[in-house]
């Protein structure tokens, strides 16, 4: 798996290229985290899922995770570029109904 | 005709459940599986794997057994591992149960979900050992056509 | 740090090869082994597990075992038949030899070719072990960086 | 794996997609023998490896075999896009040295 980011404002984009899962997910958690902490003023997380290849509950798990913290603090997180497989283990675990999911950047802003 | 199987031993590592779930997908290719139920295999073994790395073995890396077979044009897996075992089989089936506080608990969820059949043989301190069973759907559309014609 | 490793068991099934040489590779893959020594290995098992199939077990399908391991920065390939063995290894190993009409007998040649390092133990009638290893040229130029850095 | 023919007056084109190795191999042999034994007149065979993702000892077995075939009939093999680690294991076997390795299906028409 590699990350790339990008911040904008109080935005940050994040794109995951690759497979989360257990192995994965503490780098991604860890890469977020870190940008959290050193922008304080980062109210929205928008996380493109375009070249996302694999997902499962240790996968999810560390996205709802990242959805709490925003929600703490005062902000929000948004889902873009979920292709069908990937909704469906959203859509299960109950992520798909509290998260903006979202078609791409320009949606997930316009909200 | 010798029906196929891979038997697989690997340690408890947190990189070898994407091995184990490429393998899996890989030998299920066997079969004619859609390119959306080779992804619930992935999910399903993924979740499975893990669970053996997380819970299984929680302090240091312990043996997991993984066997994939073929029968009746099934896919069989079996996930065994030698570690902390499950108390409440029924109670770790139910959504969002986790013993760990970071995690979903929606691992066996998703096993269930994704495969025709799961089952869960556990015993406290001494291990843990789940079936899952796939059964292509296109493949039995597909038999049966070859058969008539 | 528990080193890694996978223990492979399956049928000499023609079809097993592919798969063998996807699990390989697939492992070799922890090392920082170029594309083109991944290449090399995926050939080396190949033909490693192509002769179980065709001259350990001419008649039906036996049991083929392939160890993986990492041992100190080396991959280590350990593939064992239980089939026919062989007769006279210096032989088999000549390039060209071959006990069957219709191939190259270039299998063995590849293997030494290809890996840094290549044994073989046999027994006529008890079976066969060749064990391969390699070393990833880049793997050990960035180990002496990362300790300089 | 996947083959496809184009037979052009005398001259039969084989495209192999996929893996050539022990288990694939026999059907590649087949299709070829196939075409031959329709065809008396076919005296040039030309092996397009452009879409070969690996090839081993079995592999270049049966292509070896083909070439004694042509040969045998007073005919031709060539083999056109074969990529840097395909080659490898040509010159290591030998056959690079006996085939006609060439371009593209251009220069391999006007040897
Ligand atoms: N192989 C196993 N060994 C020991 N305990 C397990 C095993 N698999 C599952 N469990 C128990 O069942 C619970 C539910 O598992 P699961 O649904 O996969 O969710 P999660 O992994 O998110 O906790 C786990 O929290 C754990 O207590
Ligand atoms: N696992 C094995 N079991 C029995 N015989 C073997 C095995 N591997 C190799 N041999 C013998 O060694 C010979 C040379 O092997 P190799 O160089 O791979 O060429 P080839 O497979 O083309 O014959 C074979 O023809 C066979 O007689």
């Amino acid at each position: 798996m590699r990350i790339e980011t990008e911040r904008i404002g109080g935005t940050l984009f994040i794109q995951i290229n690759g497979e989360l899962d257990l192995h994965t997910s503490p780098m991604f958690k860890e890469t977020v985290e870190e940008k959290l902490a050193q922008y304080d003023f980062i109210k929205h997380l928008v996380i493109d899922f375009t070249n996302v290849e694999f997902i499962d509950s240790s996968g999810l798990g560390v996205i709802l995770g990242r959805f709490k913290h925003m929600t703490q603090r005062g902000g929000r997180l948004s889902a873009i570029n979920v292709s069908a497989p990937l909704r469906k283990v959203f859509e299960l675990s109950g992520l798909l109904r509290i998260m903006g999911i979202y078609d791409d950047r320009r949606q997930a802003m316009g909200n | 005709m010798t029906s196929n199987y891979l038997k697989l031993r690997f340690p408890s590592l947190p990189e070898n459940v994407g091995l184990a779930r490429m393998m899996a997908a890989s030998f299920a290719a066997q079969l004619e599986f859609t390119l959306a139920e080779i992804e619930e295999i992935r999910v399903a073994v993924s979740e499975a794997v893990s669970n053996c790395v997380i819970h299984a073995y929680p302090g240091k890396p312990g043996l997991i057994q993984m066997n994939l077979a073929i029968k009746n044009n099934n896919l069989v897996i079996k996930i065994r591992d030698y570690g902390k075992g499950i108390n409440d089989i029924e109670q770790a089936k139910q959504a969002t149960f986790s013993t760990e506080p970071e995690r979903m608990g929606l691992g066996l969820v998703f096993m269930e979900s994704f495969m025709d059949d799961m089952g869960i043989e556990s015993q406290p301190e001494k291990g843990t050992t789940v079936v899952m069973k796939k059964h292509p759907e296109r493949g039995s559309a597909n038999a049966g056509l070859s058969r008539i014609s």
